[in-house]
């Protein structure tokens, strides 16, 4: 895999749908060379000390126009991210971790929750053979503030909103049906918050599906060094989510602790 | 200028080296800068066998600053040497070994174990690891055991210089440099992090699982600073400052107030390319001042 | 929700003190909200004669955070009795006198004229002061001296409820704090302020005229907040949570970990109207949460 | 003197002559009452715990159009404050500190250094006998980034700027020639660094001239709290340049020290 670089970019848009949540980010793009699942570390220069670190983001694509990411405002480093303005500046490294491992002759079913889409967008968009995606996407907040149309337009995709608790059941067990297929000669491929990622490791492991499950720990460095991310793998040891991961098996992590 | 440093045994290219456990082994950063550029590289803290270290989560940002409880996850001192040490520019940058053992014992076998290796350049000692066996009290905050281990050690590093690094969890750090300096300490380092703690009022839980963690970063910088000031006029060993620096002024400060050379901590994590750079800022920075050796520079601190 | 607390002979209206030495006289704030809203005023630390206090530069901005060295500064007990105290809400809002004296004698005759004194509602014994006659070593760091010390206000303050505040500059807070519990505290203030230094490589000086100066703000809560749920396990008597509160959040944060209330300090100079915000944001913010009375939510921090 | 308020302000204009170190400031106007030589703490919003403390600035006009602030790029503060934009918004407490006495009848010698000619100009501008005011300017920069063409069309005003240090000499030399005729009948009124004052500060005393100094001390409450901007007076009292200030008798204050 290409060497990580650490540079300089310029933010070349920064866009929100709902003028609120969510942010689609662009910066001048690095011409990297990068795979679904990667992700950068990003910082604005302005922020001195605090908050004090990066945040990671998964590349959500690159083109001729820029690097592209999809975020939603979260806490205190989403809610600065969101106030960038075309031409500052921020320290972007990356590209970071394995990213998921794609055959374009393999039929995939892509899982993602709510931002867990980000990732996606890019395999989506450029796959040589669409027809051997199919997409199942789980969020809470309304369907226009993801770029659900275009993927749409590209894929098979099935959507549920959670908006009381049976509602993401439903999506589970559209899933639940499929899987069985793709448990055969498929992949899949998930991406979302950790009880999301939980629930998809147990039909995975029940339908012995081949399974790749993105993580979002809590990251500092993104580089391996602070040991902050680690997740435990089945045979107990720690490893970095961030040069190990983000993307693992599904049965090779334990995801029943806190991470 | 020139930017060399030499004390304690070593002789360093530059002032900046890495802080132990921000570094990962060395090897996580050379995408982004060449390591041999560095004053010294200490690598994570090593112990005899892996370390696990501590469950998740263990790290949580703090004001201006963060808290960690890895709890010294490493893969043992057999491992380091056969996979890591080997890929580190060893032979024109100093390698410093970050140890950290639950005994007396186990330090000295450890020491053991590192002198006879090639490719280590120097030994820091983990004084201030938050579980040791010996009655409970911390070997970082109790002078009688922290000469102890200091003793062991040196008496079996053999040439390799023997740096101990203090805790700031101390009503007077003076009192566990001068019994560091006393066990035989060829340079002190200091600070290693300040205990901290965090909690989430919605979940009402610590927001690390070890409960309690180190605090380092910006944050902490005042108290290495007076730390290592008073460090430096109460012992006669030299001494490298550490403890919140991310610029080339913090450096200068802790070369001001006396100390020999500097380590970069947690300002490693907030950009990968920081430690590379600074050595060119510091370098820009001591011109612009006019500064053409360390030791003209050096604890010229002017005090009321 | 019901915001009152009563603890160690205090009725306070909700649980936000000021602390001392950051809300001068209390006067100062007139303007930027009503004093008797607050759960608290603790004044300026007040000695028996005035005192003027360290040369300046006394302030210093630093990473989340600011360096002081004001050298208590004040007017002294009388003319604060006689100019200030008649101006304050002290009928209806707990004034809280910090005390601060070279001895242990002095203590007690500042004691003698507050217990006194009408409108006074507690004390809060400053024993974290720098200088000190007694054998040189400060009263917040040694065990005997600050049990002494509680002991000789306690004996004197009649009535009055002595609190005792604690400096987080020692090893082992829990000493310090059994210490003033068993010399009859009735209730423990922590922290005061991290000795801490900054310097300016430019003019090659210390940026503070008495060189060290004490730490607070943000930078400092995760310490303070391990020392807050260390005291509270440590000892029976009521603590009072302080360092680096700025939010609703923060005072949360203090509650869980068990304090009976908190002082703010630094963050009423970062916004006067810092206090009596908090005071509406901290209700808005346990109503939210669904905390009817603080019972049912301080110590509740559950541990792994 | 009304009671000072803190308040959130919006930025309604800043601008820069020289693109880099000076800007106006304008915020909505809270309509106060204030005096020239008080001034007001600046915190944008923004800032969450660094810096920490908010800033210091002299009022320099409040009209219709706002409340009116010069400011000179010297650090992280007004670095940042440097870099607002209309529509943000700034934690204002003000109208603080006691401001100059002024007799409009009184033939009136303003002398400012650099940045010191901030609290002056409302007074230009207001002052109904323009002729009873005459001003001497001591500047670092080019003369195009202080407002002073608008000074000079209003009232006598002399400048000096200082590339060498005998050029301050010459300004020096000039007031010296004039305090004689002000310390019979007029008043002084100075604003500018410290060793800027202390020249003054001397002159004044030598030639027994009314003179009123207002001094710049680092300040981190601004309303008399901290005792972090105390200065001492000839009795060595240490007074707050908050509160008691920032504008002293020059009799009145020991300016030998730091501050
Ligand atoms: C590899 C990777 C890729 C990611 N890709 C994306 C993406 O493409 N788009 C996107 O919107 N987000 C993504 N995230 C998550 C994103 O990094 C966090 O939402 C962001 O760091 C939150 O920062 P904050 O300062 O706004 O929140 P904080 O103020 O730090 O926290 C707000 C809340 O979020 C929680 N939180 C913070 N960070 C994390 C985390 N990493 N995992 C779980 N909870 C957290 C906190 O505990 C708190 O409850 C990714 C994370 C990782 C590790
Ligand atoms: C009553 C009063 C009125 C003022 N009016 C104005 C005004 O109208 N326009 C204007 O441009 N400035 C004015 N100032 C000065 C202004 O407050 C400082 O320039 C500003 O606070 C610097 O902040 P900073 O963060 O940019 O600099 P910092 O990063 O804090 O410091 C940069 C450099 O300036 C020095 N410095 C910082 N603050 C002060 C200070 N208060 N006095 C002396 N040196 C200092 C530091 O030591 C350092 O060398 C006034 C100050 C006071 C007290
Ligand atoms: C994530 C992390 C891990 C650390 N691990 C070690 C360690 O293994 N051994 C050690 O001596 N110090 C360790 N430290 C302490 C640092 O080396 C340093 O002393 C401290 O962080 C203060 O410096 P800073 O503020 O520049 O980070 C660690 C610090 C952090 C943040
Ligand atoms: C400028 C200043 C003056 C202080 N003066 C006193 C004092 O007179 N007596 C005292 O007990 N504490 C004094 N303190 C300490 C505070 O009361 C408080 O313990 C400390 O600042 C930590 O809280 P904070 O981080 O909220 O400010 C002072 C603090 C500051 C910043
Ligand atoms: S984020 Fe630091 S090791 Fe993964
Ligand atoms: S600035 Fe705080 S007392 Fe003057």
């Amino acid at each position: 895999m290409p060497e990580p670089q650490c540079l300089e970019l310029r933010v070349t848009s920064l866009e929100s749908p709902d003028n609120d949540l969510f942010y689609h980010l662009s910066l001048e793009s690095p011409q990297w060379q990068w795979r679904p699942g990667q992700f950068a570390m990003l910082r604005p220069t302005s922020w001195r000390h605090e908050p004090l670190w990066a945040r990671p983001f998964s590349i959500s694509d690159q083109d001729t126009n820029g690097l592209h990411f999809f975020f939603q405002r979260m806490g205190s480093g989403t809610d600065l991210l969101s106030q960038l303005r075309p031409g500052d500046v921020v320290t972007v490294w990356g590209p970071l971790g394995n990213g998921f491992t794609i055959s374009h002759t393999t039929p995939t079913m892509i899982l993602a929750g709510g931002m867990g889409l980000a990732p996606f967008m890019g395999l989506i968009r450029h796959h040589p053979i669409p027809q051997n995606l199919e997409l199942f996407f789980g969020h809470r907040q309304p369907l226009a503030n993801y770029p659900f149309s275009e993927i749409e337009d590209r894929i098979l995709a099935w959507q549920v909103r959670e908006q009381g608790p049976e509602d993401l059941e439903k999506l589970f067990r559209a899933i639940e049906v499929k899987i069985k297929g793709y448990s055969i000669d498929g992949n899949l491929l998930a991406c979302g918050p950790l009880p999301f990622l939980r629930r998809i490791q147990k039909l995975a492991l029940d339908h012995n599906a081949n399974t790749q499950l993105s993580l979002e720990n809590r990251m500092a460095c993104g580089v391996g060094a602070c040991l902050g991310c680690t997740v435990p793998t089945k045979s107990g040891e720690l490893v970095q989510a961030c040069t190990q991961g983000p993307v693992f098996k599904a049965d090779a992590v334990d995801l029943s602790g806190e991470l | 200028m020139d930017m060399q440093v030499a004390f304690a045994g070593l002789d360093l290219k530059n002032p900046i080296m890495t802080a132990s456990g921000t570094f990962g082994y060395g090897t996580e950063f050379m995408p982004y800068g060449k390591l041999e550029e560095l004053g010294a590289i200490v690598v994570k803290g090593i112990s005899l066998a892996p370390r696990k270290g501590n469950p998740q989560p263990r790290i949580t940002e703090t004001a201006c600053g963060m808290l960690n409880a890895i709890g010294l996850q490493n893969i043992g001192v057999e491992a380091f040497l056969r996979d890591k040490l080997p890929q580190l520019p060893w032979r024109t940058t100093p390698v410093i070994v970050n140890l950290y053992a639950q005994a007396v014992e186990e330090f000295a076998e450890l020491t053991d174990r590192l002198a006879t290796a090639k490719g280590v350049a120097g030994l820091e000692v983990n004084i201030s690891c938050p579980n040791v066996r010996e009655g409970g009290v911390q070997f970082g905050q109790d002078p009688v055991l922290a000469a102890r281990v200091t003793e062991a050690v040196k008496k079996r590093a053999g040439a390799l210089p023997v740096m101990v690094k203090l805790s700031p969890n101390v009503t007077d750090v003076t009192v566990m440099a001068r019994a560091v300096a006393d066990g035989g300490a060829d340079c002190i380092s200091c600070i290693n992090t300040l205990t901290g703690m965090a909690v989430d009022i919605h979940s009402r839980r610590p927001c690390l699982a070890n409960v309690v963690g180190g605090l380092s970063g910006p944050a902490i910088k005042p108290v290495a600073l007076r730390m290592v000031h008073q460090v430096v006029r109460a012992v006669d060993v030299p001494v490298v400052g550490l403890g919140g620096i991310s610029s080339a002024e913090d450096v200068l400060e802790f070369l001001l107030v006396g100390a020999h050379a500097v380590q970069l901590g947690t300002a490693n994590f907030v950009r990968p390319d920081t430690a590379f750079k600074l050595v060119d800022e510091v370098r820009r920075l001591a011109e612009e001042m006019g500064i053409s050796a360390w030791e003209d520079f050096r604890g010229t601190l002017e005090l009321p």
